[in-house]
């Protein structure tokens, strides 16, 4: 039981830091167009010091960072409130995948542009008939001269907008066994066969979209690993960038509890028992989140793979970020009501919480069957 | 004792259902939310039905019915989630001429009742200002201050009108240090308007809940429709039993508040309580069975949640409701009176 | 909309609280065999009045009490802090399933005894492996000449240390479908073949015993309804055991939060607005299923038979009950480990609440089956 | 960065795992509550195996492990029942060695690492009594009152034992005015304190979490395994993340009292609270799965429970603790300090 750093994640986290505070650009224009050019600009910046592609091996531009420096550069990078890079999906995941299943043409291909933000990607897992239960996707790809014509609908996608590619998950055996028929493309965003549609959230924003494709096209040259091997391909990829997520997501939480004592404050309720004995059980709850996330990443450290255990701080993020939102509106009381960018907006946004990235029943699931043993209902 | 709706009663309910169900279709709703709008020729016609007057003495040109045919209609609003100030125009009413005086209520009661003018009503928050629905379209606005109410004449500018999460109703922020004194019962006043308030949130949360069962029903995933297992199931259990609960206490409070004074303020807070909870609950619930789709502005899931959470935040606070409650049941406040207040 | 009770309900009660008034025995003796003489005592008291057979028909010994009475009388023993009478299980359940099904010699043999708790009555229907699959007990009784022999294991039979008859439920047919296997019998508990081991809770005490049952004999006039029928014999007692009890339950929760209130202002609690919240939350839930409780009442008179609904007061009095003690433990602060026959002792027994009577699980099946329509789980 | 235990650590687990699962085998626990007894021969092995000096720095004779190790150990103690005096020994020892003067450590920290003398911790009420568990066999027995803190020789009568509902170990009132004055930082000798207590609850919790999961694999109800019931499986799922973030709070708590003093505070209130969260969650979400058998006597269940339920009111309150937390997280106390006080 040893929480402090070793001395290079010490000399890494002071250097991160140190560069946050000179180069951190700050919240950038208004707009999603020119929010999305500031973020290219701030990717060609950090990986001028190879933090934009901080897992990657130095071979391919990367900096080789350990499980632990990505997690320091996601708490880092969340405490300076800088801005995540534009080509976020396709550093954490889509790379990391090409690297690992990919071959040299691909590795070649690919790479390079993500780094640099010239291509964006984005991610086409989910469908509006496949959510918690992912594997039963029906987007199909049937083989053709050359390649694969793909027709099906994807949901939840960020970035499709800005997207060269997407990390394709599709159905190239329909009569295989669910998890088996499917097969990890790349499918290029940028042809006839694909629409994108932004979906808008109840929030009024739209960060995520819908495509559709009707006979796409992708090139044999474009499949990653094998036919019918994409949902191990893919799934392997979520599991990290889950435990990636969790420390930053905890510090996100922390700054949004300082923001939210500051409002107590600032309402004249910190004399309120009610309120702090609320805010203190949201204080325990996100510290034992932050810290369940530090005991999951020792142990992927150790083990060299994210287990089932993040389910919990998945679990927590969603409940702590729920019950802080509400405790701010009942601090905000007679104005609750009033339109608010920054609580009434993330009153709405936590809702989703408990949805994405995994349903919080979904992770419950997780939880039973594989880490307690219990049986899987059939 | 008969604890539901008697034949004329469910007449009323079965009339509020139909007529709001076409003149406020989802759609409808929808649209008058995206572009900020009532409909004024509904107006009329919720007048012409008699509903306006619903409420309001015989006297005052008015059916002379009660609380709970009130309360019937007013759920069926909130059902249909109609953008619409019939809340406001009806809680007003009731603390009117629950506190008005003679002539008070003879100006204005007749013209509310014949749907002419409108009133409404704001609850004065530390610093002299409520948000107030409707302001900017009615002849008539109440202030309440703790146990005092004043009355203003209105509308204020339309322009005035601030943004809220709820699209289906419109709110304007009002200053209140003028009016005229409202000398009679505003406590009891006060208790009907939450009873009203109460109300809407029931229809809100039968709506959401009626969405979420659906939906379990027909939505599968794993091989079963989602509603087979039991982390949606039981969640549904729990949105039948909080609304329930909901109408169990606003029925019950209607009904004292007409029939068993004596019973009617702490049957009013116990009903606030109750609805502004489940109107949260069961709507934020509604939501999580949808999955991501509920999470969509094209889902008509979040007008739901809006307005519950909204009205969770209008009138009293449910803390002070919670207190009272406290307060009529054995633990007396040790508080000066005046500094809680509602 | 109506709560004003009818003039005859009015005269009722007035009556019955009079009664109470001069004739509550108070607590009694201690000692639970003290107690339960002492119960039968009061009964005969009870009876001389004709509220022991309340609901029974005149012809009985009954008082033909409608539903309305019923629930007025248990609101109100309950008012008063009186005593159940002894044979509580025979007057609820075995007597009304004997009038209900039973043939004329079996009413002529068995409804005096019950009224005047000559003989004392206990119900066998869970068992250790069927408690929430209540259908799915094992016990078995076996055609012989005359009648059936009968072995297998009961649990949580309460009164079964003094009772003579056993409600037995038990399987006479074992090909047949689960629930239609089932017969509903008569037991003489005073047999060598049963044996009664009272069963001690967590809270020290025992209300309950295991009935063990080896080669015991039920002649064939014990019979009740036909052989395979015992499940809906059997089943719609529940129901109206439920609707009753729902009220006087109601009742019991009200005086718990005076008596919660009480151990508030006399600890000096009542300045805190922590406990005063909480205390406020308890008081609305038990309104609310209070009001519950008439709503199912009110549609129980109206249509004959209690509905599903009353699920929800069943889940609310274990939630209520729950919290309650809970709170009260919270409100002894440092005192709350000491033994106490009263908060300590609810704060365990109420643990049981969500348990006994059909699990909250349960309960919530049923809602969600029975009231919602949703797909049972197959 | 190794958020876990070392091998070394775990070996010291291992060893208690082994050795308090023989000696505080259940059956044991259950005879030696019942009869209301501890096992004094057990307590001479546990002296032998250097556990009462686990934490008691070198020059007192002690192991100087950290508190890590003591909370290891303790987990472990929780998760076996043991009625021992091990926590409130080990408690004491942790509040001398901070607090105490070098003359009061010098006299009783080596009888106590040697396993010769044992001591005890209560925290006085408002009414300056504190119920203080094994009283009637410490030499030493440690008052606490706020930031202060008083030593008086025990032990106090036997016969003064009160019936508490945790059967598995010894409580005796105790009235503290005299004694000497222990004047280091008594505040963060009960931080260690409290400490060692949500070391205590980890185990009990995970204790019942393993017997709820044990039972929820083989208990058949409807065709399949109870288990396999989301209301279920999902109720196990929660015992789970209470539990383990009762242990991740405990053991960073740990960790910082060794090694990272400036986040100890704080760390320590986070851990208390959740670990005696977690206690009566889990332990009473335990005896839910079990259904009608876990509210017997016969089954081991209500041991734990009750153990739980009386360790979440010993030391501090939770709720004092859940207010320094949000003391320590951005809203400082508005109450002039000795008014509240743990």
């Amino acid at each position: 039981m040893d929480l402090t750093l070793e001395p290079s994640e010490q000399a890494f986290r002071d250097e991160l830091r140190a560069w946050l505070e000179m180069n951190n650009p700050g919240p950038g224009p208004e707009g999603p167009d020119q929010q999305f050019e500031f973020r290219r600009e701030w990717q060609h910046k950090l990986q001028e010091q190879r933090f934009a592609g901080l897992s990657w091996p130095p071979e391919f531009g990367g900096r080789g960072a350990t499980l632990m420096e990505q997690a320091i550069f996601g708490e880092e990078i969340t405490r300076a409130r800088a801005p995540m890079p534009a080509n976020v999906l396709g550093l954490v995941m889509g790379g990391p995948v090409v690297i690992a299943h990919g071959n040299a043409e691909q590795k070649a291909r690919f790479l390079e542009p993500i780094l640099n933000a010239s291509e964006i990607w984005c991610q086409g897992f989910s469908e509006p008939d496949a959510g918690s239960d992912l594997a039963s996707l029906k987007t199909r790809a049937v083989k053709v001269d050359g390649g694969w014509k793909v027709t099906g609908q994807k949901v939840w996608t960020s970035l499709a907008q800005y997207a060269k590619w997407m990390m394709l998950l599709a159905r190239t055996d329909p009569d295989a066994p669910k998890h088996n028929g499917l097969s990890y493309m790349i499918l290029d965003m940028k042809q006839p066969g694909v629409q994108v549609r932004p979906l808008r959230q109840i929030t009024g924003e739209s960060e995520f979209n819908e495509v559709f494709i009707e006979d796409a096209f992708v090139p044999d040259e474009n499949l990653i690993g094998e036919v019918g091997q994409g949902w191990s391909v893919g799934i392997t990829t979520l599991m990290f960038e889950r435990a990636g997520i969790a420390l930053a997501s905890a510090m996100t939480i922390k700054q949004e509890l300082g923001e939210l004592a500051t409002l107590i404050r600032e309402r004249g309720m910190d004399a309120d028992s009610v309120i702090r004995q609320r805010f203190g059980a949201l204080v325990v709850h996100a510290e034992t989140m932050r810290l369940n996330s530090y005991r999951g990443l020792s142990q992927a450290i150790r083990t060299g793979i994210p287990g089932p255990e993040g389910s919990m701080a998945k679990i927590q993020w969603a409940d702590i970020n729920q019950g802080l939102t509400e405790l701010a509106m009942d601090v905000k009381g007679a104005d609750a009501p009033l339109a608010d960018p920054v609580w009434g907006y993330r009153l709405l946004r936590a809702r989703a919480n408990s949805i994405e990235g995994g349903t919080s029943e979904i992770q419950r699931n997780i939880l039973a069957e594989r880490v307690l043993g219990l049986p899987k209902l059939r | 004792m008969r604890f539901d709706l008697s034949d004329e009663q469910k007449a009323i309910q079965s009339a509020a259902r139909d007529f709001l169900g076409t003149r406020y279709d989802i759609r409808k709703v929808r649209e008058l939310a995206e572009t900020g709008n009532y409909d004024v020729s509904i107006w009329g016609e919720i007048a012409d039905l008699g509903w306006t007057g619903l409420a309001i003495a015989d006297e005052f040109g008015g059916q002379g019915l009660g609380m709970v045919e009130l309360a019937v209609v007013l759920e069926e609003f909130g059902y249909a989630l109609a953008p619409s100030p019939f809340l406001s125009n009806a809680a007003a009413g009731l603390l009117l001429q629950r506190a008005g005086s003679a002539a008070q209520k003879q100006r204005w009661l007749p013209a509310m009742a014949s749907g002419k003018a409108t009133a409404t009503l704001g609850v004065l928050d530390g610093k002299g200002r409520a948000l107030v629905p409707d302001a900017g379209i009615a002849s008539v606005i109440i202030l309440v201050d703790g146990q005092a109410a004043r009355l203003v004449e209105g509308p204020v500018d339309k322009s005035t009108r601030v943004e809220t999460l709820d699209l289906t109703r419109h709110y304007y922020p009002v200053e209140g240090e003028d009016g005229e004194l409202l000398e009679g019962d505003v406590s009891g006043g006060m208790d009907l308007a939450e009873v009203a308030l109460a109300a809407e949130l029931v229809g809100v949360s039968q709506r959401a809940m009626e969405m979420a069962v659906e939906y379990a029903k027909v939505r599968t995933q794993f091989g079963r429709p989602i509603g087979a297992y039991q982390a949606v199931s039981h969640r549904c259990s729990t949105m039948l039993l909080e609304t329930e609960s909901a109408r169990s206490a606003t029925l019950y409070a209607a009904w004292a508040a007409d029939s068993h004074p004596e019973a009617a303020p702490m049957a009013a807070s116990v009903a606030k309580v109750a609805a502004a909870d489940a109107g949260w609950h069961v709507t934020a619930s509604a939501l999580q069975v949808h999955g991501g789709i509920g999470f969509t502005w094209e889902h008509d899931l979040h007008l739901l949640l809006k307005r519950a959470k909204v009205d969770g935040h209008i009138f009293g606070s449910v803390s002070a409701h919670r207190e009272r409650v406290a307060e009529l049941s054995g633990l007396p406040s040790l508080v000066p009176e005046g500094v809680q207040g509602l």
